[in-house]
């Protein structure tokens, strides 16, 4: 037992089982604040009846997905068609791997993490290639032609932003690129006198093509192609797609935020005089807002089990904010939650591009990526390149 | 040059993220829910149809007349009467309404001629089966029975 | 509801992939038909071919029922085929009749029927703006489009007491008179487009992606529109300034002062702008109409039981989507003999192949929105 | 309704260029209505649009009259942008006789003849690709002709292609 506890895998094996039975509720939440978010930005309610504030919606729509039939197109090339959507799952779950949760929380901190990253993502559409190709339906062979090509234009700039960012870091690791932020004094995206701002919005954009997300969700665009490379999908083969969706924007995310936003690191993290009110004072008031909301509604919920559940949201959130104050949980979590909160910020961002703006067609997808976002991301590493050369020396 | 630089700082995608991030006010919602929160209906809405009884004597104000079903265009109001041996005119004895097939299109309304016939607020005319679509006397006077909701 | 010519150079089972072309089969379930539309596209690669359009799923048979039903029993049936416009409809249904029974139709009559039509009208632009949208990729006009088209509804509702279908017109006038607060209601309604618009503006106009999506897509030429009996916005976004409440005023159109936007393009873009500013205009005439509405009797001297003299009429209206038509065969009896409609968007959706050939798949999409059919008019 | 001979340079010209062909022209309750026999109907209808500019073929439809020798009457209804001019184009055809198509010469022709044939059964000569719009390639029946029932249906077609017996 003793021995086993030493083990030195022991910590990474935990967090990884964690990281596999915790994420897809988490991808739940991010569904469901997905659609509130979609709701608020449509003057909409959005989901209101699975618990208060449709809170226990994800459950559902789990517990739906679980049990609804399992339907393999007849003519469909089975062994593929089983395989691509684990494909998809698995790939963008082993990137986290290496996402630096915290400076205490992450699985491994490899010296080729952010490689391992945008491995992990480019095999993620072979999953979406295989899936639209072997359900053996025209849309989802149309999709699936699309995410192809889609991905490998993408991937270039998303490539030369990242590597903008490695150059400026000096290293591979993702805990490295966060210590030499921490280091130089600055987040990565205002580095090199704001230049380093053109691979940060460039890498944004990408990024959202490379997660297949409006304005760039060509391989699955409802209106032309149904669902792209998913329309054959149905229960939890499907859900394993939007698993693996949800996750490789958790996945991207989180590469933006450690590359350009300092990861687990607090804004201004060589400004000695915001340490109190940045790492304790604001997320202790944020949780106690959020809890205090929650407590605000137990009154409306007509349902008692809704009552308990509002009040049980509430108290815990003024627990987790109480648990700020506390010295030694504060230095236990606080990395975690700015790197959560972060993410939280980025992913609201890819939300509110969806509810706002038009699609892509096709050869303007490739237009974009091809005539604008490749030049300037090259563009944009050669000046840094430049910079840093002539001012680091 | 002014162009260029707009089309570089993406102005007009920040306006329409500026339009849509304004309209997450909770006041601004326009949905409701349903069930719980119930829209209030015009005056002059044309629902179930009612089938109207004397205010006072509580008899009914249908005349047999017929030009209702006549009026219909989908023919799907059957007025049953018999002729009273007293007083000489029709006395009702049965009237069907099959709602399955109505479009509350208001024609029988307007052509009964002793404002009997009403098509009212209600608005809730789901039923399990069609033969409930198909409402009698009995049901025309008293309205639908007061529904529980699910959801 | 016919078999397509548009077969593939070799349809064998799974072979298709040997040929580099690809019939490509969307709706009639698919997200962005509008409705039961099926349309057959011929594809190398992305790129269309040829289309072919398989209507009629919604059928029902209205030139038929008319032939079964008096005249006034018909008026509701109208309702059912642009139901997105009931009330442009019901209006040319009722002009038809009584210009075969050569009735005066009173002042004030008029008067309602103009301001419930540009409120239709209004409503009809707003559905086809938030749907068309949506195909587009744009998720949110349609919600807010929703909400402006909420408030005209509400106006119907209080009116004639349905929201969708109508019927709120009889031959020779009107059956319901005008509620308390129906001025007051029409021009906040008024005051609310004119800020509502400036949001789609700020959503759509300027965004470059908009831009590029609709801009030189789906191209119908004024001579073009002209062969293929095109109208409505899609002959006014190719320059033509013709607007039947302009060329043969009805209804006193000819009292109000408003203009018929033009643009040059006709592309998908000129047609958003067209219809955008068309919404103005209506905003315009309803604003004159409640002024000057004036009071008197709401109905024409009709008898109650319409009887039109032998003979027949052809009337047509500016529906939202072009020119709607009627034409009414009366022999002499109480149900008309014939009732002929000119669908709008029937004769517009003939054009979609000529303006689909060489575009994109997303294209057909953004084409078919731009058209802006319903397919209850189409296959009535 | 009132009925009013049609007096004008346009059916002046239209007469006396195809003579005997034209039946007449009258103004119906004020709307222009030319009537033509059918050898000519193809004439009238090229002159209209090439000579007098009716450039827009606003609608193909037909009406059954299953009483008259000539059971169907054609009616193109052709509008002009330059004059702003509405005129109505009559003709009759037997059952089964061939109706001269316009697609040559409006695009628009095509799905409006497909319909009226599809409801009429009225048969388009030159029309190129003259099939059912509305309704099933394989429906028996013309529902528009008046002795088509309003309840009428092609049970057949319905049992093998719906699964269902009759609806009605």
């Amino acid at each position: 037992m003793e021995q086993l506890l030493a083990n030195p895998y022991l910590p990474s094996i935990v967090m990884t089982v964690v990281i596999i039975l915790v994420f897809p509720l988490v991808a739940g939440y991010i569904v469901l604040a997905e659609r509130k978010v979609l709701a608020d930005l449509q003057v909409r309610l959005g989901p209101m009846r699975v618990g208060p504030y449709g809170v226990l919606q994800p459950l559902a729509d789990a517990l739906k997905l679980m049990i609804k039939e399992d339907i393999i197109p007849a003519k469909s090339d089975r062994w593929i068609f089983w395989l691509s959507p684990v494909v998809s799952t698995f790939t963008a779950l082993s990137a986290f791997a290496v996402l630096p949760l915290s400076d205490r929380f992450f699985v491994a901190d490899v010296n080729i993490g952010i490689l391992f990253i945008l491995a992990m993502s480019s095999i993620g559409a072979l999953g979406i290639i295989l899936g639209g190709w072997s359900a053996n339906s025209k849309y989802s062979l149309m999709g699936s032609l699309r995410a192809a090509a889609q991905m490998v234009s993408y991937e270039v700039p998303l490539g030369f932003a990242t590597v903008t960012a490695i150059m400026c870091a000096g290293t591979l690791s993702m805990q490295g690129v966060i210590h030499s932020q921490l280091e130089r004094g600055v987040w990565g995206a205002f580095d090199n006198y704001g230049l380093m701002l053109v691979p940060t919005v460039l890498f944004i954009i990408a990024g959202t093509a490379e997660t297949n997300r409006a304005p760039f969700d060509l391989p699955e665009a409802e209106s032309e192609l149904v669902a792209g490379f998913h329309t054959e999908y149905s229960g939890f083969r499907w859900a394993l797609f939007f698993l693996a969706e949800y996750a490789a924007i958790v996945v991207i995310s989180s590469l933006g935020v450690t590359l350009f936003f300092g990861g687990w690191l607090r804004p201004f993290p060589n400004v000695a005089w915001l340490e109190m009110p940045l790492n304790t004072a604001f997320p202790a008031a944020l949780f106690a807002v959020m809890g205090l909301g929650c407590l605000k509604g137990v009154p409306r919920q007509v349902i008692n089990g809704f009552r308990l559940l509002m009040l049980a949201l509430g108290l815990g959130f003024l627990a987790v904010g109480g648990l700020f104050l506390l010295p030694a949980a504060n230095e236990a979590v606080i990395g975690l939650f700015w790197f959560l909160f972060k993410l939280a910020v980025m992913v609201y961002l890819f939300i509110w591009y969806r509810g706002t703006f038009p699609r892509f067609r096709y050869d303007q997808l490739m237009d974009v990526g091809w005539k604008w976002l490749i030049p300037l991301s090259m563009g944009g590493l050669i000046v840094n390149g430049i910079v840093q050369l002539l001012v680091r020396g | 040059m002014a162009n260029l630089i707009k089309t570089f700082l993406l102005t007009d995608l920040l306006k329409g993220l500026w339009t849509t991030f304004k309209n997450q006010k909770p006041s601004k919602v326009v949905t409701e829910q349903y069930p719980l929160t119930r829209p209030p209906v015009a005056e002059r809405y044309r629902g179930a149809p009612r089938l109207n009884n004397h205010p006072e004597t509580s008899e009914t104000l249908c005349i047999s007349c017929n030009l209702c079903a006549l009026a219909c265009p989908e023919q799907l109001i059957v007025v049953t009467s018999e002729r009273n041996k007293v007083t000489k005119r029709k006395d009702l004895t049965n009237f069907t309404y099959d709602l399955s097939r109505c479009m509350f299109c208001g024609l029988c309304e307007d052509a009964c001629p002793v404002d009997a016939l009403e098509l009212t607020q209600d608005f809730e005319l789901a039923t399990y089966t069609r033969e409930g679509q198909i409402w009698d006397r009995q049901m025309l006077e008293e309205g639908p029975l007061p529904q529980q909701y699910t959801h | 509801m016919a078999a397509t010519t548009l077969e593939p150079a070799s349809v064998d089972g799974d072979t298709f992939l040997d040929s580099n072309e690809l019939v490509l089969n969307m709706g009639p379930q698919h997200p962005s038909t509008h409705g039961v539309l099926r349309v057959i596209l011929k594809l190398d690669g992305e790129t269309v071919l040829g289309t072919d359009c398989v209507i009629g799923y919604l059928h029902r048979g209205v030139e038929k029922i008319a032939e079964d039903r008096t005249y006034q029993q018909f008026a509701p049936y109208v309702d059912r085929m642009d139901y997105v416009a009931a009330v442009s409809n019901g209006l040319g249904y009722c002009m038809a009749v009584e210009k075969l029974l050569d009735v005066e139709i009173p002042e004030r009559a008029q008067c309602v029927r103009v301001i419930l039509t540009e409120l239709n009208r209004v409503a009809s632009h707003l559905l086809w703006l938030g749907t068309h949208a949506l195909d587009i990729g744009a998720i949110t006009p349609v919600f807010l489009c929703f909400r402006e088209r909420e408030e005209v509804l509400k106006i119907f509702e209080k009116y004639c007491g349905a929201r969708l279908t109508t019927h709120a017109f009889r031959i020779g006038g009107l059956q319901y008179e005008t509620y308390d607060t129906f001025e007051k209601d029409c021009v906040a309604f008024c005051d609310l487009m004119e800020e509502k618009v400036k949001e789609y503006h700020d959503l759509l106009t300027g965004n470059r992606i908009w831009v590029k999506r609709t801009t030189g897509v789906g191209i119908l030429t004024a001579e073009d529109c002209k062969a293929y009996g095109v109208t409505g916005p899609l002959l006014r976004a190719a320059g033509v300034a013709w607007d039947l409440r302009k060329a043969q005023p009805y209804c006193g159109y000819e009292k109000y002062d408003f203009e018929i936007p033009t643009r040059e393009g006709a592309d998908t873009f000129d047609r958003y702008i067209v219809r955008m500013r068309e919404m103005e205009q209506s905003c315009r005439i309803i604003r004159q109409a409640v002024d000057a509405l004036p009071s008197g009797p709401i109905k024409g001297k009709v008898a109650k039981v319409i009887k039109p003299p032998p003979g027949e009429a052809y009337v047509s209206i500016e529906a939202p989507k072009g020119e709607l038509g009627y034409y009414v065969v009366s022999d002499g009896s109480l149900k008309p003999y014939r009732v002929r409609v000119r669908p709008p968007s029937f004769v517009n959706l003939a054009a979609l192949d000529k303006m689909c050939r060489g575009s994109l798949v997303a294209d057909v999409v953004a084409i078919i929105g731009t058209i802006d059919i319903v397919l209850g008019e189409v296959d009535r | 309704m009132p009925s009013a001979p049609w007096e004008g340079s346009l059916p002046a010209a239209i007469k006396e260029r195809f003579g005997d062909g034209i039946e007449g022209a009258v103004l119906l309750g004020g709307q222009k209505l030319l009537t033509v026999g059918l050898p000519s109907a193809a004439g009238v209808l090229a002159s209209l649009r090439d000579d007098h500019g009716f450039d827009y073929l606003v609608d193909v439809t037909a009406v059954h009259w299953p009483k008259r020798e000539r059971p169907f009457d054609i009616v193109w209804i052709l509008y002009s942008f330059a004059a702003n001019e509405r005129i109505r184009v009559k003709t009759t055809a037997a059952d089964g006789e061939a109706v001269p198509s316009v697609t040559g010469l409006y695009n628009s022709a095509d799905w409006l003849e497909r319909e009226a044939f599809d409801m009429f059964g009225v048969r388009f000569e030159g029309h190129p690709d003259l099939r059912r719009i509305l309704m099933p390639d394989e429906w028996d029946g013309y529902p528009l002709r008046k002795e088509y029932g309003i309840l009428q249906q092609d049970g057949a077609w319905v049992r093998e292609n719906l699964k269902i017996e009759s609806a009605q």
